[in-house]
């Protein structure tokens, strides 16, 4: 009766460099020297990183939770859209979960690509998608040993939000 | 199509203060939907109306509230989530 | 009578992190390591690299020229005008000169922000004036022995394109 | 205001293939300006031309066709840049 599940295993060609969720330290120099083959004229890599203060609070350190089964798959669609719809060679993204102190990198967006319009483009997605669909939150702490978790955005329901290869559940 | 069966519910970040609990077990009707889970969820002592303003995903997907729920599924109320 | 030329020594905290030609090879990585302070959520760094083809033809490297010393006055310009305009904390460029082999890196672009979306704006504004405005050139050499300068953009001309602080030359 | 002077003028790119010289010298009149310089320019025997579709940088800024070129002047003919 009930299917879905989004296949799990796809080949190394599709671009796909990383996608993943991860307790390791993250450094975008490290997929900065991997990206690219002889015909992409452009590569990118966004770090996000942990800011020592926000909204006028001092921030001690982030922690990060995130339902890993999930997101991991999340990602991978993410990247796989960002590769049909700007025609982009290759992406490799991961996000950190755990605790991180300021400077921390959080997560690393790597794109490479022909051209560069098309490369900034498939980095933005990315990120905005992953903004709005990767289930994963994140609780600031302060100095003082209080913490709260910040307000997030609600994901979009239902399978057309879902990526590119909606998969209608059993019924 | 009878009967009740258990579904465990897997719970995040502010939720799983809230509850106490990285998993809760819920009870529902044989046929019962998305909007079920919800409404059952409504009445957790301490959960409560948190679950309002978040998603439900079955088996790793973010599913609407007329999306049935069968024994087996992989359930999570995902709150706002909040990456970067 | 004449006058001009723009302000030589400038200090380090104006957010121009360096901004030159160079023979050097350019690495994206230790630019990407240097940028960004704890106050800096996002940081981008962007490689123009060299391809082993372009508009259907083999190529087997390219060789860049440069009018060095108006060149670094430009990216100096430009890289200070952007970091106005977005507000961004920090911005590095770099463009290499001489004979580059495939997947040579021929341009370094990297800049940190306090947030992600000015910081893809400075990117951004940073390759395409450099387009416009860096007295640079290329020249492709070909596996036949034979080669050609590029087609390029026209300079905007006249001080209004010529940076934020426009200077009337001498009358 | 009388009598002439000699500025020299970078050449890059394809102009100083064409040229056979990084650098040539140049006579303008006492009030020249840039487009003075692109008519002398037009006349020499192997650039001609491709002076037209260039830019001219005086003392390292793009400047307009009236603006005046003076002795002692860093002088370049910019042919349309390509970086990147």
């Amino acid at each position: 009766m009930t299917v879905a599940r989004s296949p799990a295993a796809r080949s190394a060609s599709d671009g796909v460099v990383v996608a993943e969720v991860t307790e390791d330290e993250l450094d975008g120099a490290d997929l900065l020297r991997r990206m690219g083959s002889t015909s992409d004229g452009a590569v990118i890599v966004f770090e996000g990183r942990v800011r020592d203060h926000n909204s006028g609070r001092s921030v001690a350190c982030l922690h990060y939770d995130a339902y890993r089964e999930m997101a991991d798959e999340v990602l991978r669609d993410i990247v796989r859209e960002a590769i049909q719809d700007t025609g982009v060679s290759a992406i490799g993204v991961r996000h950190r979960v755990g605790s991180l102190g300021p400077r921390s990198v959080s997560l690393v967006v790597a794109v490479s690509a022909a051209h560069r319009r098309p490369a900034y483009e498939a980095s933005a997605y990315v990120i905005e998608e992953l903004k709005r669909r990767l289930p994963l939150w994140k609780r600031e702490e302060y100095g003082d040993g209080t913490s709260q978790w910040l307000d997030g955005q609600m994901p979009p329901v239902g399978s057309t939000d879902a990526g590119p290869e909606p998969e209608r559940r059993g019924e | 199509m009878t009967g009740r069966f258990e579904v465990d519910v897997f719970l995040f970040g502010r939720h799983r203060e809230l509850a106490g609990a990285a998993v809760i077990s819920v009870e529902l009707a044989a046929g019962g939907t998305v909007a079920d889970l919800r409404r059952t969820l409504s009445g957790h002592p301490s959960l409560g109306s948190a679950v309002e303003g978040s998603a439900v995903a079955l088996n790793r997907r973010y599913e609407p509230d007329d999306s049935p729920v069968v024994a087996g599924d992989e359930v999570a109320v995902i709150p706002p989530v909040a990456g970067g």
